[in-house]
């Protein structure tokens, strides 16, 4: 079990700012391939990966991050910040 | 060093002076502050801000202490506001104090320069024709090449 | 654009306050300070800071007006203090309002490398050792060079 | 007659921080070689004028610039604003 979270518009598009999956992907891409199978709301989030970002346990990383021992898994568009 | 990410609006002049009283090491404080402003239609009816509490402390804590290993800083402060704002509201500050005003200058750019493109806060405006999520900028992206 | 040259000290607080406060265009605001450091041996009683009253506000209003022709500003600040200070006062402050950071950064550092080397103000050191003017420095006429 | 400041450890030397003086120099250049001429301790203020610099009517010039028509001229040690 994997705490996802999403925020800005991918939270919008996927309706829910937080879930627990349950999965066995390998690396971030694995987990986003099993989320896009679901339902059309979250192809919809992930249609196009080079416009999100992800970070794993609280860390910018990339889609090829492996998951071992990941706890939390968030995804959300650039920041803009300041 | 100390970073506070909140919700409550900040005292702008109360937390410079309380941050240049405090350094008697410095010849140099320089403070930045970030400011709502309108779309030029003048149609922002308000901005909220939302961010990824736990990262974002974790985030904002990372750069400053990129800084301090680069620059000579005595002294350097974070607020960042999340939650909703309007127009003329005071976002965020960074201030620095440094021996030198070249360190503290470059120093609070490149907190600022980080903080814009790696603190994990997205803004949606509210205006007369609804909401937009705010784009990030290509250019605040390639200011960080420059560091 | 307004420059102030005083004997007395200034509330920096307020003053930055103000400056933030009457910005609605602006989304950035810089403000430096400088502040009377300390030798390093910590025997500097006090600094006195002499200037050329009349040139002194010309050349303040001049730096500023280059400053307006090079950048957005959409507003700036510059007090300056001379007479007798000590450790830990504040000499003075430049502030900067634009609508991009850039901007009001660069125009910040602009006004402070052009202060430090073409405004008529002279500085001396009175320590435990006796008294001493304060040397221009070199890196301090270079930083022109970028402008 | 033009009036002569003097600002800093200038002022120190020649020991006061204005004064009027009757010249017919033409450069600033001929204004310092003639102050020079009157005592010692001008000669030791303009020891070096590559340590000094000089303000025409409260502008900054140079060695060379000519003195016609200027009321007020002004000599003193680089500056150190900030």
């Amino acid at each position: 079990m994997i705490d996802v979270l999403y925020f800005a518009w991918v939270r919008e598009r996927i309706g829910l700012p937080k879930e627990q999956v349950e999965t066995s992907a390998v690396t971030v891409a694995d987990l986003v391939a099993e989320l896009v199978q679901r339902e059309d709301r979250y192809a919809a989030a992930f249609e196009d990966v080079s416009a999100l970002r992800v970070a794993v346990d609280q860390e910018l990383c990339e889609f090829d991050t492996p998951l071992a021992g990941a706890r939390e898994v968030a995804f959300f568009p650039p920041m803009t910040g300041g | 060093m100390v970073v506070r990410v909140q919700e409550a609006t900040f005292d702008l002049g109360a937390e410079v002076q309380a941050f240049a009283e405090g350094q008697t090491q410095a010849g140099a404080v320089v403070n930045f502050t970030g400011i709502v402003r309108n779309t030029p239609d003048g149609d922002l009816d308000r901005m909220e801000i939302e961010h990824y509490p736990g990262m974002t402390e974790n985030a904002l804590a990372g750069i400053e202490a990129e800084a301090v290993s680069r620059w000579n800083l005595l002294d350097s402060l974070i607020i960042h506001r999340y939650g909703t704002l309007r127009p003329g509201d005071m976002i965020m500050m960074v201030a620095t104090a440094s021996p030198h005003r070249v360190d503290a200058f470059e120093a609070a750019q490149f907190l600022m320069d980080y903080l814009k493109s790696r603190a994990p806060f997205w803004k949606k405006e509210f205006t007369t024709d609804g909401a937009e999520w705010v784009d990030a900028k290509a250019e605040d992206e390639d200011a960080l090449s420059k560091w």
